[in-house]
């Protein structure tokens, strides 16, 4: 019989596509001239991303249409992933603009870091919209891999090649047992395709019963692979010295796209693929959420080096969002728990690239990432020690900065699904990270500056500063739509 | 009919004045503090308003207002007063007023940062009487925090950073459990009645499992213990007066503390009525604890200023006997207290400062004999001393006996040990004025014709370790000049509200008497 | 019958006006014209009084302004009210009048003095106070100006605030007496619980609803403030040291106001005590111990104005002692007396003193009797009166004191209370012989004794008149005019038939008593047949009780302020800052140790890191196979 | 002797990834883990294929290939950082690297 070829719905594809042409485009004018590259690059990327943004409105996610089969799904959990990758994105090239001004090496295109940071941002959709392991897998890799290079990318420094080979060696390690775990699953079940596994559990699981130990090792290889995409404890180690090491505008992305990734990955396998299994998986989320943030938070208090804590604080709100996961009850319309953890995302992009982007800010000015570089910041530069000081609160958690609104829709979900020794835990783990966040507003606002001072102009970084602040400070008040397009994740995913 | 929102007005007019000096970078130092004095005085003069305005004959909400908010999780933007709130919303503006002009002479760093700080200080305490909604009550009890911890830390002095933080932490840890307080009281109510609302008035309708309201209420109770302070968490007072600044202190001493007891009144007693009357006597116990002990250790600071903030755990005891005595005298009496130590504690404060500003120094070994070359700062600090001993015709007696009649009538022993204090109060404030303002100052020969060897009365325990060797390098006290008249103008109001709620406190306490009684209604259960 | 009237209050009023004046504008505008203001209003006041007691006294009146709603929680409800009947009438002229006089004395007095001002914004202010507290109709009320008289006290006796021994003095008044206030307030809220109103006639109707044991609490609660107040033992030991405040202030401490509210407010409250025979019987106990305890003291001090003092304290004994055996009008009877002759003594010492250039110790005078004859002849008579001779005032009304102990069932606080009149006459003329008689023991030549200028001249004599005669208002005795004047207000109180036989008796006896005082210190210290010294010495260890005042002070001092003080410091350092900031800044450091302890996984190893995945892996594992493979649902 | 089954491909990949999985954690080699990572990868394409075996089903194997393609990715960058490593610190013991920790 003859061949037919079915046609994808492109029309489904567009906001992908867009970043995917902005990559194609990037690399060929770096090819064309290194110096149009150089001029051009930053703000086609940023044009590129914006439109993407953009296009996601040509969309109607609500009907959650499908294609290449159910592979690629255009449901309301993708828009909010690709919603939330975008925007981090464009964040991070902001972030990202004084650094590849001034930091880069000669020979190293700025158009292959724009690239590469792209790349990452396609593969994050692409997991929000994986229907099947295959898809997931792929997105996945493709933000990974390229943030394996750009954690690299300050090539002279020992520290960020160090940084790049430990997150590397680790990644891909991890990726092994996660795709053991996707085999594993697929034999048992015999498909991919996320919708098809739920329904073969449904039939298999018997609440009350025993489970088949295969299927909870699979689930155990998957979580750990996912545990170390979201940066879990104990499969977090690579985090602090990730952060740490990659140039601080890759450290802004990574803290953050990346997680997205794999807060995705981990809704769609576990909530949509594994759903019968959530007895078994919302436990142990319930463990993981419990240690990574007790661990996160506490070990960041003896740190002095900025990126290093905030890379332990990542760790710590990794728990939070754990939390949030773990509060999954019924899947339905009721069910704040991935909810929460999305807005959670959004929220967490503004305060940690915010975050991240001054210290960014700093570098550019000279200074160190230790402590004792801001100190003192309030009398030197009374703007960027407020920015800081409101990203600061916000991941403290102080009203009514976006991180509040985060945390509470975490409690709330927690609370709803009876879950209330997380959410002591949580609130009690804010109080000790309270402590840390707050030394740092203490060294700008209560010390006397010191350290040499290199007064530049970095107008983009600073915009980016702007708005990041100006969000962190009022989308809070006017979270609900945002909220509310979060919370239609049930129809997407179950 | 759409009435005039005074209560956001009130609330937000020092929110405009700090964001008009945020927006005008490089404000100089007087136009900051003008601009400061007109927020503070607008949102005075619409409170004073309001208060005449209120209509002490209703026990419910006034000036309400009201907007969806995020109406899915049942938050709303919910203002209103009542008896209890809106003279302490008055409070609150009278001492932010008074705060803006203790500080025009002695802040001189940083200026238009530290009138910011102020204003977003005044506006949050001022949200955190007028919120009827738990969300948004939440949101402004917690941005109190920071302002406060920032005044503390900048502008105050030697070892200020330890203090701001301590202060910061503690009482954070303190209010963070509430959070979850609120969200599962919000979903107890939600399970009983199938209706989303942080509304404090509905939620106060629902009945809660008494296991529930026994937890909820320790989840509420140590957020507003820490804040009053209660023994034994008030540690963090000592340290955080000494290092704020004079106007720091007296808005904690004078406003901040109001808050933990007001939360009691809106919150603990009608949202939990069985938890309460279950908990109340161990609460009475730490209250009469927290009335001794505040005093002793009043008794025997050697700074000032520590002296003070101990006097305070001891009358914010009184507010919490009163309170937790459950009926009415007690509950009358801990307003009463609330406001007159807000004045007189307030008062005593800016007292330090004024010697502050001169000698740079809270040792008490450093003063003596004041009363000859500063006699109107003589005369109002013995004002409020006395005030502050509980003497009668001054605000200090109406609230103390009313508190302790209170406690007297639930738990005798309680009113007995409590009143006990009216000795060690006169005895340490006295001791205090005597070492300040009379007899001599430090190395002045004695009077030539005092007959010393008369007393029979042995002379005071001798100053303890650091006491002794401060008069070498501070001013000697004989040189210091008079209260400036700004420095007048801060504590004459303060002491004329003082006088007054003493001889004639009827209006304050027909204010507040309807409000009160709903609230014991509500507690007790039998209906008004 | 009972009458609403609207000029009672200006009877407090005028002094109140006069004391603000003066002390808003004294130091800038007024200053030593402060009289002009002070003077006047008191005596507008006295005059006020006469009227208010021509209306009431005899007639059986009752007047009453009410003011205003003082308090008002629930069904606590305090209303301000002036009420005059024959007791407070009588107290009013003893207030008002002997002020007067105090005032017009102490503008010779003070003169020169830089606080004249304040003197005369506290003097008034102190009338004032006393006026409101007997015109109180509540306790509440009472119990206000019971505390403002308190601080009044404590203004003036730190006068001279840049004397330590003022200052302290001052402190040590206010304190003690807040002493007995914890106990007076107390009382009241004890009685407002029972009672559930605090106005005296609603109370002394619901008197007899209550158990024999709460009557028994309140009084004894009441009378612990009449303790602290009225300087009864144990708390009389502020009073000596009153002495630091100026002369006239002493007068009026001693004399009109203060220590007199303690008395008055036990009588005020009569029908609380009858309730209850074990109050009054240790009401009686406390005063006669104290008249004699003071009376010894006094016989051993060489400060004339502690003479004084400790007289005074002993006088109260009586009056308590009165009360005790339920002899009410006998003991305003003894108030009334002794106010008169009290105010002269302190102001006659203050003239000697005046004279002496503020020298206080009669062991640096003597003879001053051929110097200043007016102050001499006022000074006896005021003594004499105190030591009870007859026919002047102190006789009457102490005499009728014991007779009433003798047949209120006491002989032997009866006879106590004779002991004490003979160590009264004792040391009363000890203090006249040893400053006016004998040679004088200073140089006169450098300081020259006078009698003192008219404005204080006038006052002794107005007292000294008043010492000789007041006491016939109480002749006779049981039947005299104070008794019929004083007759409605104490109607329930008991009458015991007096025969004219014990009358008799009892006055024979205490007039030998005081002779052989008289005779005593006048062999003593005139003729030199009998040496002090020998006999302070023969008495040894009594002698030395008494010259320090039985030890109170020592004792409080010692076994209660500094044992106090240290606990308090003790508290302070290990339990504040050691046990409770301790364990807060100790969770802290545990948490921060924590983080240290907990970085060091972090090997920066990646091989180590990569054993921490696969280690998860299994600890995972095993957690399923432990718990099964539904953790925590 | 049993018939070919998809339990022997299980045990076969099992012991690879063990194999493989020890390797990572005991070799101090860079290059040497990477190659035990790709062994890893490789004992999961294994057992991806033996159940397709099993399931007789296609979408095993073509899953196996994309592993491969992502594990040459992986290489690709791997590679180069371990390039770039040499580059600047002439060694490729990981144990020397540890600069970033605690």
């Amino acid at each position: 019989m003859p061949l037919r070829l079915v046609a994808p719905e492109w029309s489904l594809l567009v906001p992908p596509l867009i970043v995917l042409g902005t990559i194609v485009l990037l690399l060929a004018i770096d090819a064309v001239s290194e110096r149009t590259a150089r001029r051009f690059a930053l703000p086609l990327a940023l044009a590129g991303q914006l439109l993407a943004l953009g296009s996601l409105a040509s969309i109607d996610w609500g009907q959650g249409a499908t294609t290449f089969g159910v592979s690629y799904r255009a449901d309301w959990f993708a828009l909010v992933v690709s919603l939330i990758a975008l925007v981090a994105g464009i964040l991070s090239v902001l972030v990202s603009a004084g650094y590849t001004e001034s930091g880069l090496e000669p020979g190293v295109g700025l158009a292959e870091y724009l690239a590469l940071l792209l790349f990452s941002v396609l593969g994050t959709m692409v997991v929000g919209a994986a229907g099947d392991f295959l898809v997931l897998l792929l997105g996945l890799e493709m933000s990974a891999v390229a943030v394996y290079a750009l954690t690299a990318f300050a090539r002279r420094r020992l520290t960020s090649v160090e940084g790049a080979l430990k997150y590397f060696l680790l990644g891909a390690f991890a990726s092994a047992i996660l795709i053991y775990g996707m085999a594993w699953i697929y034999g048992l079940t015999g498909s991919i395709k996320l919708s098809d596994i739920a329904y073969t559990l449904r039939t298999v699981v018997i609440p009350g019963q025993p489970v088949d130990p295969a299927l909870l090792l699979a689930l155990l290889l998957l979580a750990v692979g996912l545990g170390f995409k979201i940066a879990a404890v104990p499969f977090h180690m690579w985090t602090p010295d990730a952060y740490q090491g990659a140039p601080t505008p890759v450290s802004a992305y990574m803290s953050v796209v990346p997680k997205v990734a794999g807060f995705a990955a981990v809704a769609r396998i576990l909530v949509q693929g594994l759903q019968p299994l959530s007895d078994q998986w919302a436990g142990l989320l319930a463990l993981l959420a419990l240690v990574t943030m007790v661990y996160g938070n506490v070990v960041a208090i003896a740190q002095r080096d900025l990126k290093r804590m905030l890379g332990y604080s990542a760790i710590g709100h990794t728990g939070y969002m754990l939390a949030g996961l773990a509060a999954f009850t019924t899947g339905l319309a009721g069910d704040r728990s991935v909810g929460s953890v999305l807005f959670y995302l959004f929220a967490y992009t503004f305060m940690n690239i915010g975050a991240f982007g001054v210290i960014a800010w700093l570098q550019e000015r000279g200074l160190g990432t230790t402590l004792d570089d801001v100190a003192g910041l309030a009398g030197r530069a009374p703007l960027a020690a407020l920015t800081m000081a409101i990203f600061m609160l916000s991941l403290m958690g102080m009203p009514p900065l976006l991180g509040f609104y985060a945390k509470y829709y975490v409690i709330l979900a927690l609370i709803e699904a009876g879950q209330l020794w997380l959410a002591v835990a949580i609130v009690v783990m804010s109080a000790v990270s309270a402590s840390f966040y707050l030394r740092v507003i203490t060294q700008m606002y209560f010390q006397e500056p010191g350290g040499t001072w290199r007064p530049v102009r970095t107008p983009l970084l600073g915009l980016g500063l702007a708005v990041m602040a100006a969000a962190t400070l009022a989308l809070g008040l006017v979270s609900g739509p945002i909220l509310e397009l979060a919370q239609r994740w049930p129809a997407a995913l179950t | 009919m759409e009435q005039f929102p005074i209560l956001s007005v009130i609330t937000y007019s020092p929110l405009v004045g700090a964001v008009v000096l945020f927006l005008w970078g490089n404000a100089p130092a007087r136009a900051a503090r003008w601009i400061a004095l007109i927020a503070s005085g607008v949102s005075f003069a619409l409170s004073g308003a309001m208060l005449l305005a209120f209509d002490p004959n209703q026990a419910s909400m006034q000036f309400t207002e009201t907007f969806e908010w995020l109406p899915e999780l049942g938050i709303a933007y919910r203002l209103g007063v009542d008896g209890i709130s809106a003279p302490l919303v008055g409070l609150t503006t009278l001492l932010t007023l008074i705060a803006v002009i203790a500080s025009w002479d002695p802040i001189r760093y940083r200026v238009r940062e530290y009138y910011i700080t102020l204003l977003l200080l005044a506006t949050g305490m001022l949200g955190v009487f007028v919120s009827l909604d738990l969300f948004l009550f939440y949101i402004f009890w917690e941005i109190v925090l920071i302002p406060m911890a920032l005044i503390i830390g900048i502008w105050g002095s030697a070892n200020r950073v330890y203090a701001a933080v301590k202060f910061f932490l503690y009482t954070l840890a303190g209010s963070l459990l509430m959070l979850v307080g609120i969200v599962a009281l919000y979903q107890e109510y939600f399970q009983q009645t199938g209706i989303r609302t942080l509304n404090v008035l509905e939620l106060t309708q629902g009945n809660y499992s008494p296991t529930f309201q026994f937890w909820a209420f320790l989840a509420f109770f140590l957020a507003f213990a820490i804040k009053v302070p209660m023994w034994p968490f008030h540690t963090w007072l000592p340290d955080a007066h000494v290092e704020a600044p004079t106007a720091g202190s007296v808005i904690l001493a004078g406003v901040l503390l109001k808050m933990g007891g007001y939360g009691f009144l809106r919150f603990n007693l009608p949202l939990f009525p069985e938890a309460t009357q279950r908990w109340a006597p161990a609460i009475v116990v730490l209250s009469v604890i927290a009335i001794l002990y505040g005093a002793l250790m009043a008794l025997v600071q050697q700074d000032f200023k520590k002296l003070v903030a101990y006097s305070s755990v001891s009358h914010m005891g009184f507010v919490t006997l009163g309170i937790f005595a459950l009926n009415q005298q007690g509950l009358s009496g801990a307003m009463v207290v609330m406001l007159s130590h807000g004045f007189v504690t307030s008062a005593l404060f800016l007292i330090v400062g004024v010697l502050y500003e001169r000698a740079h120094t809270r040792e008490l070994a450093a003063f003596g004999g004041l009363a000859r070359n500063m006699p109107v700062f003589a005369a109002f600090f013995g004002f409020f001393a006395l005030a502050s001993l509980g003497l009668p015709g001054l605000s200090g007696f109406v609230g103390e006996f009313l508190a302790l009649l209170g406690g007297f009538q639930s738990y005798r022993w309680a009113g007995v040990l409590g009143t006990t204090v009216v000795i060690f109060a006169a005895w340490y404030m006295l001791r205090v004025y005597q070492r300040v303002a009379l007899v001599r100052a430090p190395g002045e020969p004695p009077d030539p014709d005092d007959p010393e060897l008369r007393v029979s009365l042995a002379h005071e325990v001798p100053p303890v370790a650091g006491g002794g060797d401060v008069e070498h390098h501070t001013p000697d006290p004989r040189t210091f000049p008079d209260v400036t008249w700004r420095e007048a103008l801060t504590l004459t109001p303060l002491a004329l509200l003082t006088l007054w709620v003493g001889v004639y406190p009827l209006p304050v306490l027909e204010l507040i008497e309807l409000s009160v009684r709903a609230i014991l209604a509500a507690v007790t259960g039998e209906n008004m | 019958m009972e009458r609403t009237v609207d000029w009672l209050v200006v009877i407090p009023l005028a002094p109140l006006l006069a004391a603000i004046a003066n002390f808003l504008f004294g130091k800038w505008w007024i200053r030593d014209r402060a009289h002009w203001l002070a003077v006047p209003a008191v005596g507008f006041s006295f005059l006020a009084s006469v009227a208010a007691a021509w209306t009431v006294l005899g007639h059986h009146q009752l007047l009453r302004q009410p003011l205003y709603t003082w308090i008002s929680a629930g069904e606590f409800q305090v209303p301000v009210e002036l009420v005059i009947d024959e007791l407070t009438a009588i107290m009013l002229l003893v207030v008002t009048g002997v002020s007067f006089l105090v005032h017009v004395y102490s503008i010779g007095y003070m003169h020169h003095d830089p606080g004249y001002y304040r003197f005369f914004a506290w003097l008034p202010l102190f009338v004032f106070s006393m006026v409101m507290l007997v015109l109180a109709s509540n306790f509440l009320v009472l119990f206000v100006f019971w505390e403002a008289v308190g601080l009044c006290s404590y203004l003036l006796i730190g006068f001279w605030f840049r004397r330590r021994s003022a200052a302290e003095a001052a402190k040590k008044a206010f304190v003690v007496n807040r002493i007995g206030d914890f106990g007076f307030a107390l009382g009241i809220m004890l009685l407002f619980t029972k009672v559930g109103t605090l106005e005296y006639q609603a109370v002394f109707e619901a008197i007899p609803r209550l158990s024999s044991g709460t009557v028994t609490t309140i009084a004894l609660l009441l009378f612990t403030g009449a303790i602290g107040k009225s300087a009864q033992l144990p708390l009389f030991v502020w009073l000596p040291d009153a002495m630091e405040g100026p002369t006239p202030v002493s007068a009026l401490i001693h004399a009109a106001t203060m220590v007199t509210a303690g008395i008055f407010m036990v009588a005020r409250a009569h029908p609380i005590f009858l309730a209850s025979p074990l109050a009054l019987w240790i009401v009686a106990v406390i005063g006669a111990l104290t008249s004699f305890v003071a009376a010894t003291i006094a016989t051993t001090q060489f400060d004339i104005k502690r003479v004084v003092a400790y007289s005074t304290v002993s006088q109260l004994g009586y009056m308590a002692l009165a009360l005790g055996v339920g002899a009410w009008i006998p003991a305003i009877f003894h108030l009334f007396t002794h106010a008169f002759f009290k105010a002269l003594l302190f102001l006659g010492s203050g003239a000697v003193m005046h004279a002496m250039h503020d020298e206080l110790d009669m062991r640096r005078m003597g003879g001053l009797k051929r110097w200043m004859p007016l102050t001499y002849w006022t000074l006896v008579i005021g003594a004499a009166a105190n030591a009870g001779i007859a026919p002047l005032a102190g006789f009457w009304s102490k005499d009728e004191i014991l007779v009433s102990a003798w047949v209120g069932g006491a002989p032997l606080l009866a006879l106590l209370g004779l002991a004490a009149a003979f160590f009264t006459a004792l040391y009363m003329f000890r203090a006249v012989f040893l400053t006016f008689h004998g040679q004088p023991r200073f140089d006169p030549h450098q300081l020259h004794p006078h009698d003192p200028p008219a404005t204080m001249a006038v006052p002794l004599v107005v007292l000294a008149i008043g010492a000789a005669t007041t006491g016939f208002l109480g002749v006779p005795p049981e039947a005299g005019w104070i008794h019929h004047a004083l007759e409605p207000v104490f109607e329930s109180a008991a009458h015991h038939e007096v025969t004219l036989s014990l009358t008799l008796g009892l006055a024979i006896a205490s007039t030998l008593v005081a002779f052989a005082g008289l005779w005593i210190a006048y062999a003593a210290y005139v003729r030199g047949t009998l040496s002090p010294a020998a006999v302070a010495a023969r008495l040894g260890p009594f002698y030395r009780l008494a010259a320090n005042g039985w030890y109170f002070d020592f004792i409080y001092q010692r076994y209660v302020v500094r044992p106090l003080d240290a606990a308090a410091t003790w508290l302070w350092r290990s339990v504040d800052v050691g046990i409770i900031d301790g364990a807060v800044n100790g969770s802290a450091r545990i948490v921060a140790s924590t983080a240290q302890l907990w970085r060091r996984l972090q090997t920066g190893l990646v091989a180590n890191y990569a054993l921490m995945i696969a280690l998860g892996t299994v600890v995972l594992v095993g957690a399923y196979l432990v718990f099964g493979s539904t953790l925590f649902r | 002797m049993s018939e070919l089954s998809a339990t022997h491909f299980l045990l076969l990949s099992a012991a690879l990834f063990i194999i493989g999985m020890v390797g990572v954690l005991t070799r101090r080699n860079v290059l040497v883990i990477f190659m035990c990572i790709e062994l890893m990868l490789n004992a999961v394409n294994v057992s991806l294929i033996g159940f397709a075996w099993e399931l007789h089903q296609l979408t095993g194997q073509v899953f196996a290939l994309f592993v491969i393609a992502i594990a040459a990715a992986e290489a690709v960058v791997g590679l180069g950082i371990v390039m770039a490593l040499t580059r600047r610190a002439d060694t490729v013991d990981i144990d020397e690297l540890r600069q970033l920790r605690e």
